[in-house]
């Protein structure tokens, strides 16, 4: 057992992180900003550059045209980023990318993965109902089978990034008798197929995401991804994949920095407050405590195992410590706390504890709730009978 | 000892929920949000009402000046989001009260719902015990306030400072020349100001126990509107979780999301008992800091644990700015910083810690 | 709404504390820890004291020598005693005497309560089974009637204070062909008949609790509590009540009391460190948000109505945070806030800190689960189905 | 980075917990509660087999030196709630592993298990930091020590005192003439007394650098042992929910009792995490003082609220001495307090607030 990172890991580290200082303007982070990593000129350059030095696919197959480095070297690249708050891909790259390696046929690796790595590919996720949240076997977009085609009808929600996404990771229902977890399929459509309909649903973050509507869309048989009627499994793989992008610690830590920067800039008098110092420390003790988790996960992941409970513990463990933190941040500042970005200069961090508190309750039950995550450990972390 | 409402309270209460109820859309609360105004219109029904004149006591035209009965308002007017200055016209006019002249000047006005005048009191440091605000000898004022709730739309403020080293409250008229202020936007989308002041003429409101007597108030009654938030998301939360399925139930039929609510009732419960008990000791004189900060110390660490699991049992319908949930989370959270936030409040206790637990 | 004492409660709560400080004796005190309040002759003189001066009564109706006063004299009553750690019959007068009252006849309200009253009589309660906890209704301990007598026979546990009592509070199934809930009966069974063993269960508190067991035990018909087979509502009713003696904040408040006493004679240094006021705040406030809670629970009771949720609240309350202030005041005064009493002198306060988080446990599932208790909230409280 | 266990560590733990379940009878551990003995007899057979060898470097005859090895055993020592001093035998043994003809004389006899050196380190204040036994000139020490975990049952203390101002480490044979233990009662039942020294002759160590290598080492090992007093509770505890019935289903198939055990592992793994993290630094040399800290902490803090739960589940069945569970609360929450309590060491994090998380 070693806790250390090895000189090659520590190089890496350094030189991504040269890498996004010298590109982190002002204009990247506002196109990120105003198309949640969705699309933008200025977002399809970092990524070819990305894509150029072989970090999106480093720790591919070598098959795919990847290095087969250790997945810790993706970890350390999304926690990177992420602390950053740079464009990488996010859940296209996490998460659909991983599913199509393991479920797509060669066409569809040949077809997706080189423009996801580039960027210029973005996938929506196509899950949630109006009535199927949690409990998503429940979903009822139906596709029917019509010759060489798929016809889809009906209705997703929360289908973030969809306007400004190429494509649709959809889950559908392919077999309408079948029981609930059997006869559900994934299919990919491209977002610009004739019959799909976007509408914004905004929030109280001040983004939107879409609720899109499905009338006799048509996509060929072959988007399919994996086995017809067999899509189940792949969703809960990619939604495994998800959890772990959920537990990133990059974002929380860099909350508590900017937070001690501010402090020691701004306000000396109070990170010279014992009582000060010690929710400080508090708070670091619990991104440590997280932070372990989230290395855990990855740690598992790298040898070729899958975290179930583990990847569970990370998401609840990072989820409620983002709520937590915000919120102990805004205390922290008092009134200066509950900024908004709008407020200019006289926002502590540009609003950002304001923002992710507001941002926070989506991580709590987005890809799976953390009650079912819960559930999650305690059958498989605890072998408790579901 | 009595902890139910009396009969004159519970009509005020049924009175006015059922007049937010009519009155009140929530969309026009959206509109308000978006142009950072203030429900001017619902201000001049409510002083129709009579319903300000509870914060006064009845010698000058008010209607009791009971503590109590102005907190139940105040919590009604945050279960309903709406978007008037009741806290800040409450304890600057209660201030104003006891100034003589000028009360009898202004009084009337307040009560018609024309003279709106809110506190001014925190400077650069987010202090309400460092204030640096002086006045010349010409007793005009030149500085800065900021967190003025209402600041851009009331017609005076009633600012703290000095005059040859003493602290008081100082009213001075908006309209006038001099006063410029630069709109915030907080997380509780209520409309909140810098005030700059070049040379404004003041006069004289009260001296430091007027300004201690606003801070009480204005820290208990921020707390209530904590309370109102919440209860309001506990509210709309046990009836969403009624009548949402997963899983083929409703979602309020799995323990750990019965656990949330209990979990939240506990929590507001406790908030809730804490305020009344502050306002009634302000109303039998027996208020001492510790309680007031006690109060507000537990209704502002509340808030963000019972609106965020308002939040988790609501999933994504709870984020979408359609559903009215958004209200309360943000207002709650704003509050809970607003009047001492936790921390400060904390501090307060700590300060006092030593002295028994006399409060049984 | 009025949160004042009025000044009759005042001057009853001065007098009672001046009562208590005359007789709090160190002999007392340990007759007390000896015999868990189940007897001793300088208990039952205390009681003696207390019924003359008519503070076991003074809430009851006069017809029953009572003086009808607002049962918030007896909450004041109550937290009084808890504070000080001094006897006053506990479960037997809280629990047990109301539902004498409210469900026993004539007949044995003469019989039991006076004797209650003076201290003289002390009911150990029989209702958890091996098998039955919070899952009461499944008890199958049975009574068979034979002519006059009820032949009892079967196995209780945690019947505590058994050995030192003069009554066993017992909940027997008299009808085993009944549903669950009906079929159950409460019968009193004074503790020298015949057939009755007591085996005591050592505990990680120091003390003892007992497991009981029944072999052709016959008592007298006429010692049923209410109707036959209609037991269970009788055990709410006690139940209910035994939750709001759980709910008391007196030993609460103690501990809290004792340790800043500590802190500021043998630690000035700690009392006067900002971090440890800080952490003595957050703990007061906690006592404070509790203390409202147990007042709301007492009020209600004293206006005539029945706490159902407000109960369960208070008794969630109370018990979570006895087991975090003893926690918290052991952290607090570091490895000497591990010290037992018999550490002597180096204990501070005699070790109560460290005692207090050794008994905890019992109360947060003694008297029903909290888990139990946090469902009742969520039905009875927030109208969500059971 | 490896977070698996290597081979020959799942070797030794495989044999170690093979052993101790074999020869630890949890009743052999109540009698000796109740005489607050240690169990001399199970001491010799673990140093027979080689185990503590493995606190010290091979080049003195021991088996290896990893920090981490020594926690792998500390930890499944705990979880048999074992009355062994090996926590203290390995702290004290290798801050003698240094001192040269010390070393060579004693480790023998240590690793034989008849020498058994323990730490004497805390004063009346209960602070690591403040360390005022100091030596006459002479080298004897006359003075008291206090939480000597061991203490009474040991053939040697290594004593934290100071000499001529500097503060370092001393040797002393508690066979002597001068040496006196007054025997405490800590929650954990395990052997602890107060020290009482009248001109006991000692010899040199270490320096303040041992010292304070001896605090960081002990302070992990201690989080350890919570670890272990914890996962123990957990493993308990799945155990009885998976057989306990109530309501006619297995206590363990409720979701409050579900959430109660994830949170309880939740708790445990990132404390377990945080221990090896900071014995792997203790290892690479790369150790800080706020890394040892966090990892106190998260094991002190996480101890009473995960042992809690587990007698929650547990109910009155816990709480009787026939069950063993007791041994693991009591135990873990003393351990929360030994070598640094949450207070000390989230101390020790707050004065390093404000240098990045380069932990990262």
């Amino acid at each position: 057992m070693e806790f250390r990172w090895e000189p090659e890991y520590e190089a890496f580290r350094i030189e991504l992180s040269a890498f996004i200082q010298e590109r982190r303007t002002p204009e990247l982070l506002r196109e990120y900003a105003e198309t949640y990593g969705g699309g933008g000129e200025l977002i399809r350059r970092f990524h070819e550059e990305i894509d150029e030095r072989g970090w999106m696919k480093m720790c591919w197959p070598t098959e795919y045209g990847g290095e087969g480095r250790s997945m810790l070297y993706q970890y350390l690249f999304v926690e990177e980023m992420e602390y950053w708050g740079m464009p990488y891909g996010n859940l296209t790259f996490t998460s659909i990318a991983p599913s199509i390696l393991a479920w797509g046929n060669e066409d569809q690796k040949k077809e997706y993965l080189p423009g996801i790595f580039r960027g210029e590919l973005v996938f929506a996720l196509g899950y949630s109902e109006p009535n199927a949240g949690t409990d998503l076997a429940s979903l009822r977009t139906r596709a029917e089978r019509d010759g060489d085609e798929w016809v889809i009808n009906g209705q997703k929600i929360w289908t973030s990034l969809a306007d400004v996404s190429t494509h649709i990771w959809l889950a559908v229902r392919t077999d309408p008798d079948a029981r609930k977890h059997a006869g559900i399929s994934i299919i990919i459509v491209p977002t610009d197929t004739p019959g799909v309909t976007i509408r914004p649903l905004y929030t109280m973050y001040g983004g939107h995401t879409n609720e899109t509507f499905y009338d006799d869309v048509r996509v060929p048989v072959h988007n399919v991804v994996g086995e017809v009627n067999r899509g189940w499994p792949i969703i809960m793989h990619a939604l495994n994949h998800e959890r772990v992008g959920l537990a990133a610690t990059g974002g929380i830590a860099r909350i508590y920095d900017q937070l001690v920067e501010y402090l020691r800039a701004e306000r000396p008098e109070r990170l010279e407050d014992p009582v000060v110092r010690r929710r400080l420390a508090e708070l670091q003790l619990e991104i440590r405590e997280h932070r372990v988790l989230a290395l855990q996960n990855a740690w598992i992941i790298s040898q070729g195992r899958t975290p179930i409970a583990e990847a569970s513990m990370a998401k609840i463990s990072a989820t409620e410590l983002r709520t937590r933190l915000a919120s102990a941040a805004m205390d922290i500042l008092g009134r200066y706390g509950g900024l908004s970005a709008e407020s200019g200069e006289h926002a502590p961090f540009g609003g950002r504890a304001e923002w992710s508190f507001r941002l926070s309750p989506i991580f709590r039950f987005g890809g799976g709730t953390n009650e079912v995550m819960r559930d999650i450990v305690a059958a498989a972390g605890l072998g408790l009978a579901r | 000892m009595n902890l139910d409402l009396d009969e004159t309270q519970s009509l005020l209460r049924e009175t006015v929920r059922g007049f937010l109820e009519d009155e009140v859309r929530f969309d026009r609360i959206r509109e308000l949000e978006a142009e950072q105004g203030w429900d001017a219109g619902l201000w001049k029904s409510l002083c129709e009402q009579g319903w300000l004149g509870i914060a006064f006591d009845s010698a000058l035209a008010g209607e009791g000046g009971s503590a109590v009965d102005l907190g139940l308002l105040v919590e009604d007017f945050a279960r309903r989001a709406v978007m008037v200055p009741i806290l800040e016209v409450a304890v600057a006019g209660r201030a104003l009260q006891g100034s003589g002249a000028l009360a009898e000047e202004l009084l009337p006005g307040i009560l018609a719902g024309d003279v709106v005048p809110v506190p001014a009191i925190l400077e650069q440091t987010d202090r309400f015990d460092v204030i640096d605000a002086e006045l010349e000898e010409d007793g005009t004022l030149t500085g800065e306030k900021i967190f003025v709730d209402y600041g851009q739309h009331a017609t005076h403020h009633v600012v703290a400072a000095r005059r040859a080293g003493e602290t008081g409250l100082y009213l001075l008229d908006t309209s006038g020349q001099g006063v410029r202020t630069e709109p915030l936007l907080s997380i509780g989308r209520t409309p909140v100001c810098v005030a700059h002041y070049d040379a404004v003429p003041t006069r004289f409101v009260a001296g430091a126990d007027g300004l201690a007597d606003m801070i009480r108030l204005g820290r208990v009654l921020a707390a209530i509107q904590c309370v109102g938030s919440m209860q309001q998301s506990l509210d709309a939360t046990v009836a969403y979780a009624g009548v949402r399925e997963q899983f083929g139930k409703p979602i309020g039929s799995f323990q750990a999301v019965k656990h949330h609510l209990a979990n939240m009732l506990i929590r507001v419960s406790s908030a809730r008992l804490l305020c009344y008990d502050a306002l009634s000791a302000l109303d039998s004189g027996m208020a001492d800091d510790v309680r007031i900060a006690a109060a507000k110390a537990s209704a502002s660490r509340a808030a963000p644990e019972v609106l965020m699991l308002g939040h988790q049992i609501h999933g994504g319908n709870g984020v979408i700015e359609e559903n009215d949930l958004y209200f309360f989370t943000l207002r709650g959270k704003e509050r809970s910083l607003a009047w001492g936030s936790v921390e400060e409040c904390l501090d307060i206790m700590a300060a006092g810690v030593g002295e028994g637990l006399d409060f049984l």
